[in-house]
């Protein structure tokens, strides 16, 4: 179990959390919804140890990770896949995926599995990553995420820019690894995709954690998306 | 054309020649600034100071073994150990403090600079000292005769440059330095220890620096004042190549290399080294990002 | 408010130029001119801040600009017998000239390619002034004392090499430099600049065409580091490559960050503070450059902004 | 040569005979003072106030090798004149400030000493440029300043009334001395390779102008910047039809530049004549100095002992702590720059000399003591002036003596020929007596 | 009256690496009218604006504005020839004091305005009392009155995005284009922020590119929605509410 416990944070001077408590369970997925700038971005920073964390924890099983250092977080089996998908560019696609794969020394049979998760990629190897067209990158960020084979999947708007079509593969990978026991906690735009997926929902605003809801109460009563993320569903 | 290549083919020959020795040293000193650059975006004004240290430990080995060939092989490997180490030390205890602060690294290094400097003075005396190579032949061309040790410095250099290549595009290591070089913060997403790795960056480039100083002390003696020469030609090459980019590196040594070999033949040598730094500022002001570098807007 | 800004700051100002005013009068025969030394550095410093500390750029070729006006000033004075007047003014335009041809090449690239390029400038006009050396006399320089004579003030005579009329003249520089970047500074123009320092792209969506006021800056820069070189010049007449050095170029980076880059007052301190500690620490051990280092490296991670930048910081907010 | 130049110089063959005499007999002004040293060693009561005496000394920055050696060698001198009753009963007392062979801190320094330190003279410089950045502070300070520095800068008239350098030759007199002895006896068509810097120049306008003297001829001239560290490329500029190769390579770089020279050359090769400069504190037996061997250098005076064996170089020898091959006795790796530092310990004596002829008793006596040194005409050989008698010209504030050329054989110098003051001598270019004081 | 053409782009397309952010568009916007631009995130809105007022070059395409090619202009001169951006997140100079802020924009735009020279006329300078006034003026247009001496940066979030609306106005824009003005805000600021823009559009054009759509329906006249880097729909806001095609893209489908 990931549990966010009363987490405060802030960047630079500025407070950005206020008093976050979140859990997610193994092999669920949980959709976090908000405006820009509530603070959906900062949580998983927070929880990849990017941000300063001011009080509360952060904690998966046994483990504190708000006492670890950055990169000692991902090695207890956190992926992130983060906003704006920021591969290395200069590195190959293949150097890409190796990062991931050195996260937990995973075997080459991880990387065939990842691989069968996004064929494409098999014939992009040797491309520089940068040079991918934006789906593409996409696929290798999730892949590069995946192949430290995550107990959790941080993933910070992946359809951000992507054609619908393209969209629909990273729901249906995020189906694929919900079978697969990985919990994942998904910030999206797409609101429809999310509801979908999403075993739980949370809204934030303005640093703080504001509702719990789940997906099929929110088709019934679409008043909270509204509010909190300014769209009307159409249902 | 043909009688004024009769004239000049020797010159010509003997500045190819002399320029692509200079150009393999100069790439070899060079590399260790580059990748500290590369990696870390810090300029290490105390790089000379290091390539210095190489070369005197290398006279110190010489001395204490007083033997050519015993004294190389021992500065061969210890040299690199100890600047690495003075290097690492310098990494944890200032360059962290500051943050790698840009402009503080700038003061910062300078301050070391004279720390170094000064410890060998004090440690070393102000004499210039000769170490004998360890290999000694001579190569007698039909005009000129040429040292073979030379030639050795300049494969020797291009074997570093490949292996420190190979490090960098094969190693573990080398893909972690590149990843953070790229994006720090996700860099530290896929566990990778960017302290650590910053850390090593510039132990690597301190004894890059130092190696190089031994390979070349046999061509140019020891001194404690050696350091500052190479460390502006050093910096002109990184710059002129790219940040971080070996290839730009090594293309630059080149240009640099044979333009002042070439220039310094046919005009007075003066005269060539404003030419030659005139030409190289030149080239920035027309690609400011350097030749393999990101183009600045 | 900026009127407020304004009025503390040449309070501040003028007791520090009225208390080195009074000082010439209680100094010992040594530091009467060594203090004469300091404020003709710390004018050069001054100017060197203009750019570093108001526009974000750092050069490490201001040598050039203050041999240029070093040089162009006593090559005059030898050559076309100019009086040292019309030399102090030749030297001004030489190097306002100088800076000007520079910045329009130099200033296409920033950051760390412009630190080179200016290394590379100042290293090639060095290597002409050795060059040419049947003219410029090359790597031994020479005196002007013999070429200057004296002058008359208030129906008395005085040689450039007069204690008073060194201090004074120093002071005066470093008074007219210091009003000169406060007002600047504290004008519409030094608002520009500031904001290209905080940020220069931003500065540009104001409206502002950057380049022309880097370019201003350097201008300003180069000139008021050329006729600080000229009257070193005239006040000490010695003329050498020393002066175009790269190591001349590193000083006043060094004096200013230590002093407090983007302190009008700043480089005053930072150059007070260098020339005591080499000239005190070069008696009791002659390895004084190991214990100036350790200074620095202390002094950068204690006060990463400069003396004066801390100050500011912390007390004085009004600092320009 | 007109009358005036014509009687100086019978003169100068006068004075270096009696010179020469001089070495035998070990008379003279101060010679006569070495009778019975211990006598005197208690200083005149009363007039314990000592002579303070600054010393502007290259001890960091590119001069420092030179600086150490000449530090050692002043407070030898010093020693020595304490021990034999101080100067004019008063003892020396050695005030060092580090000029870090910069003109700029060299002025620094001048001033330091004189008004911080409140000094009789200032002394000791050595590189030219620290001489000209420093010589118009001592002027304005008006203090007597005494520079061993070998420069042509005071005999041109370039300085100013209050700078002297009584006792060690200019590079233009070494020049001249040595430039017909090398076409007179290694060849007629010389290439010269010289740093392309003032002390360069000097070598080729003056070995140029005793070619045209000597019917022989400059077939090159090579000009190598000061900071270069590989110099192949210039070797190949030597022309073929070249005799002997005359260089001067001062700094860092001396032992490149030789071992590349054998390089580029193997074993046939033009003769070689050097300035000892470029070999000062390094070992003759240096790796890659093989290819000196049979070579000539100049010396001031000659590094190893048997050169030129005197009552006075044997005792300066011993009281600065050198070995008969030049080294320093306490460590034989670290070798001297023998052909310089002797001027410390001369110009000590000569302001000795100057003082106590002059009556000398605080700055006010400043114009005195000039014009006493400016009457001077020679200086006697003798432990006071273990390098030779001097010929000392008031109107240029200049000394001259003799030279020596040495012969590399079996990693040692051999001297193989002494020139006298008169081979160097040229005419006057100045007059300092009639600026003002 | 048939309405004016303000700004027209012809082909505008950038490139990053394999990325096409923007793609071959043609925008334009007519005066006196609030256009608002919405899209998902990624969708190029903001490069497409970067590219219209100069901050990002173009890969190729065009642009008009006022009747005149501005494609090769630099970004100050199109600022100066009124097209004024505010940043998404905010861009002030954090170091400096709100006065500064504004009066940096203030001064240019009162030294081309002959009532802003005064007594320094002839020194082409403007007088310090002249950009006081007007940074009053402009801050208290935005409701920041008398925070002129607290640095910037110290503001709360909200205000520092006010700071920069304030920035913008003072820079004398013909086309002020706020991008995402409320993002980051509470609900009262939000508020608040309308009746400003509101108010504002009644001197100036407005481009308003924004992701709440609440506030897009509240202050738009028309509305151009972009997805993929292409415009995928234009028209009031009703019609956009009502078509399916945007509908689709926002939602997902």
């Amino acid at each position: 179990m990931l549990k966010i416990n009363n987490l405060s944070s802030r960047y630079a001077q500025v407070k950005v959390l206020n008093k976050v408590t979140l859990k997610v369970k193994e092999g669920e997925i949980l959709g976090l919804l908000g405006r820009n700038g509530a603070g959906k971005s900062t949580l998983l920073k927070s929880i990849m140890g990017l941000v300063e964390v001011v009080s509360g924890s952060i904690s998966l099983d046994e483990n504190i990770l708000s006492e670890q250092q950055a990169h000692n977080i991902p090695k207890y089996g956190i992926g992130y896949v983060p906003q704006g998908r920021r591969l290395f560019p200069e590195l190959m696609v293949e150097e890409n995926l190796k990062m991931g794969l050195l996260v937990r020394d995973s075997s080459t049979d991880v990387l065939d599995w990842v691989l069968s998760l996004f064929p494409l990629l098999k014939s992009r190897m040797k491309q520089k990553s940068g040079t991918l067209s934006g789906g593409e990158q996409q696929m290798v960020a999730t892949a590069r995420a995946l192949c430290l084979q995550p107990k959790y999947l941080l993933m910070d708007e992946p359809s951000e820019g992507l054609m619908p079509s393209m969209t629909e593969t990273i729901l249906e990978t995020v189906e694929k690894l919900k079978t697969e026991n990985v919990g994942i906690l998904l910030v999206e735009q797409k609101i429809e995709g999310t509801l979908r997926v999403s075993d739980r929902i949370v809204f934030m605003e303005n640093g703080s954690i504001s509702e719990e809801s789940d997906p099929q109460k929110l088709a019934e009563n679409p008043e909270s998306l509204m509010k909190y993320v300014g769209v009307k569903a159409r249902y | 054309m043909s009688t004024w290549l009769n004239d000049n083919g020797p010159l010509l020959f003997l500045a190819l020649l002399d320029g692509t020795v200079t150009a393999f040293v100069l790439a070899l000193i060079a590399l260790g600034l580059s990748l500290v650059f590369g990696v870390m975006r810090i300029v290490n004004v105390a790089h000379g100071e290091l390539f210095m240290l190489g070369a005197v430990l290398s006279w110190f080995a010489f001395d204490l073994t007083n033997d050519p060939l015993w004294g190389f092989l021992t500065a061969l490997v210890l040299a690199p150990v100890i600047v690495g180490s003075i290097a690492i030390f310098s990494d944890r205890f200032i360059l962290r403090k500051i943050s790698y602060h840009p402009e503080s690294t700038i003061v910062a290094t300078i301050g070391l600079l004279y720390v170094i400097q000064q410890l060998t003075l004090m440690f070393f005396g102000p004499e210039v000292r000769p170490v004998e190579a360890p290999f000694y032949f001579r190569i007698q061309f039909p005009w000129f005769g040429y040292s073979g040790y030379k030639l050795l410095v300049a494969g020797m250099s291009a074997l570093c440059l490949s292996g420190v290549w190979l490090l960098m595009k094969r190693s573990k290591l080398g893909l972690y330095m590149r990843a953070t070089q790229q994006d720090i913060e996700i860099a530290k997403t896929f566990g990778v220890p960017t302290q650590k790795i910053y850390a090593s960056v510039f132990a690597l480039g301190g004894g890059l620096a130092a190696l190089a100083g031994v390979l070349v002390v046999p061509i140019r003696q020891a001194d404690h004042l050696m350091g500052l020469e190479p460390l502006l030609l050093s910096f002109i090459v990184v710059i002129i190549g790219g940040l971080g980019s070996i290839r730009g590196t090594i293309v630059a040594a080149f240009i640099i290399g044979i333009s002042d070999g070439i220039i310094s033949v046919f005009y007075e040598p003066t005269l060539a080294k404003m030419l030659a730094t005139l030409l190289v500022a030149m080239v920035l002001v027309l690609k400011p990002g350097g030749l393999y570098g990101e183009d600045q807007a | 408010m900026r009127k407020n800004s304004l009025n503390h700051s040449l309070l501040f100002q003028g007791g520090i130029l009225m208390l080195l005013f009074l000082l010439q009068f209680i100094l010992p025969t040594y530091h009467h001119s060594s203090v004469s030394k300091i404020m003709l550095l710390a004018s050069y410093a001054i100017g060197y801040n203009f750019l570093l500390g108001y526009t974000g750029l750092m050069s490490l070729g201001h040598a050039m600009f203050f041999s240029s006006g070093m040089y162009s000033m006593g090559l005059g004075i030898y050559y076309l017998e100019l009086s040292p007047l019309n030399g102090v003014i030749f030297s001004a335009s030489f190097s306002l000239m100088v800076s000007l041809i520079f910045g329009l090449f130099a200033l296409r690239t920033s950051g760390v390619s412009f630190l080179i390029v200016t290394l590379m400038f100042g290293q090639t006009f060095y290597l002409s002034i050795l060059y040419f050396n049947e003219f410029t006399f090359g790597h031994d320089g020479f005196s002007l004392a013999k070429y200057l004579g004296s002058f008359v003030i208030f129906g008395k005579e005085y040689l450039f090499s007069n204690p008073d009329i060194r201090y004074n003249f120093a002071l005066l520089l470093l008074t007219s430099y210091l009003l000169i970047t406060t007002f600047i500074l504290l004008s519409p123009v030094g608002r520009i600049l500031i904001a290209i320092r905080e940020n220069e792209s931003r500065t540009q969506l104001l409206g502002y065409n950057v380049f022309y006021y880097k370019l201003f800056a350097l201008v300003l820069s180069g000139t008021f580091s050329g006729v600080a070189g000229a009257m070193h010049g005239l006040l000490f007449s010695y003329i050498g490559t020393t002066f175009a050095e790269i190591h001349h170029s590193i000083s006043p980076l060094l004096w200013t960050l230590l002093g407090g880059a983007g302190t009008v007052i700043g480089p005053l301190f930072g150059t007070g503070i260098m020339y005591y500690l080499i000239d005190f620490i070069s008696e009791i051990t002659k390895n004084y450059l190991l214990v100036v280092g350790i200074v620095l490296i202390l002094m950068i991670i204690w006060f990463p902004l400069g003396i004066m930048g801390s100050v500011r910081r912390k007390w004085l907010k009004w600092l320009p | 040569m007109d009358h005036e130049e014509e009687k100086n110089a019978s003169d100068v063959t006068r004075r270096s005979l009696l010179g020469t005499s001089a070495v035998l007999a070990g008379a003279g002004i101060v010679g006569s003072q070495l009778v019975d040293p211990v006598a005197k060693t208690a200083f005149a009561a009363g007039s314990d106030e000592p002579i303070r005496i600054g010393f502007q000394a290259h001890r960091t920055g590119i001069g420092t090798v030179y600086g150490k050696w000449y530090e050692r060698t002043t407070n030898a001198a010093a020693k020595y004149i304490n021990s034999i009753g101080g100067i004019a009963g008063r003892p020396v007392e050695i005030i060092t400030e580090d000029d870090g062979t910069d003109p700029k801190r060299g002025a620094d320094v001048v001033e330091k000493l004189a008004t911080q330190h409140k000094v009789d003279f200032v002394y000791g410089t050595l590189f030219s440029h620290v001489v000209m950045g420093s010589a118009p502070r001592a002027g304005e300070l008006k203090i007597p300043y005494f520079v061993v520095s070998e420069g042509y800068h005071v005999a041109s008239g370039k300085l100013n009334r209050y700078v002297f350098q009584p006792c060690i030759t200019d590079v233009r007199s070494q020049i001249t001395a040595v430039s017909s002895w090398i076409f007179g006896n290694l060849g007629k068509n010389v290439t010269i390779i010289y740093p392309d810097y003032a002390f360069g120049y000097d070598h080729r306008d003056y070995a140029s102008a005793a070619a045209a003297k000597s019917g022989g001829k400059i077939v090159a001239k090579i000009p190598i910047p000061m900071t270069e560290k590989s110099f192949t490329r210039y070797f190949i500029k030597i022309p073929q039809n070249t005799d002997v190769i005359y260089h001067v390579m001062v700094g860092p770089g001396v032992l490149t530049f030789v071992r590349e020279m054998g390089e580029h050359f193997g074993s046939s090769h033009p003769k070689l004549f050097g300035f000892i400069d470029s070999l000062e504190g390094v070992n003759i037996t240096s790796p890659g100095l093989g290819f000196l061997d049979g070579s000539y250098f100049w010396e001031a005076m000659p590094r190893y002992a048997d050169g030129y064996d005197t009552i006075g170089s044997r005792f300066y020898r011993n009281a600065v702590g050198v070995n008969d091959s030049g080294a320093s006795k306490s460590d034989p790796k670290d070798v001297s720059t023998y052909s310089h530092m002797f001027g410390c310990w001369e110009t000590l004596f000569a302001i000795k000399e100057a003082v106590e002829q002059s009556g000398y008793k605080s700055k006010k006596d400043y114009g005195t003591l000039i014009e006493t040194i400016e009457g001077f005409s020679f200086f006697n050989e003798g432990i006071a002036h273990p390098q030779g008698s001097k010929f000392f010209r008031g109107e240029t504030h200049q000394g001259y003596g003799q030279q020596f050329v040495s012969q590399v054989k079996n990693g040692k110098l051999n001297v193989i020929h002494r020139t006298s003051i008169s081979d160097g001598m040229y005419e006057p270019e100045t007059d300092y007596r009639k600026q003002s004081l | 009256m048939a309405p004016v053409k303000l700004l027209g782009t012809q082909g505008l397309t950038r490139q990053y690496g394999g990325l096409i952010a923007v793609n071959d568009v043609d925008f334009n916007l007519y005066e006196d009218r609030i256009h608002a631009i919405i899209g998902p995130n990624g969708a190029g809105k903001t490069t497409l604006v970067s590219m219209i007022c100069g901050r990002t070059p173009s890969s190729s395409g065009r642009i008009n504005f006022k009747g005149k090619d501005i494609t090769r202009l630099s970004s100050a001169k199109r600022v100066q020839a009124g097209i004024v951006y505010t940043f998404q997140v905010t861009s002030i100079f954090g170091n400096l004091s709100c006065f500064e802020n504004v009066a940096l924009s203030a001064q240019r735009t009162l030294r081309e305005q002959p009532e802003g020279r005064a007594s320094l006329e002839k020194w082409g300078m403007v007088s310090e009392i002249e950009i006081e006034k007007a940074v009053s003026k402009y801050l208290l247009k935005v409701g920041l009155e008398g925070i002129e001496s607290q640095i910037a940066s110290t503001l709360p979030y909200g205000h520092q995005k006010l700071l920069e609306v304030a920035m913008g106005l003072a820079a004398g824009p013909e086309l002020l284009i706020l991008d995402e003005p409320t993002q980051g805000l509470a609900e009262s600021e939000i508020d608040n922020l309308i009746q400003l823009i509101r108010d504002i559009s009644k001197s100036v054009n407005v481009l308003l590119i924004e992701h709440n759509m609440e506030v897009v329906f509240n202050l738009a006249e028309h509305v151009t929605v972009m997805d993929n880097g292409s415009i995928l729909a234009e028209g009031t806001p009703s019609e956009i509410e009502n078509n399916p095609a945007v509908q689709d893209s926002y939602l997902g489908n």
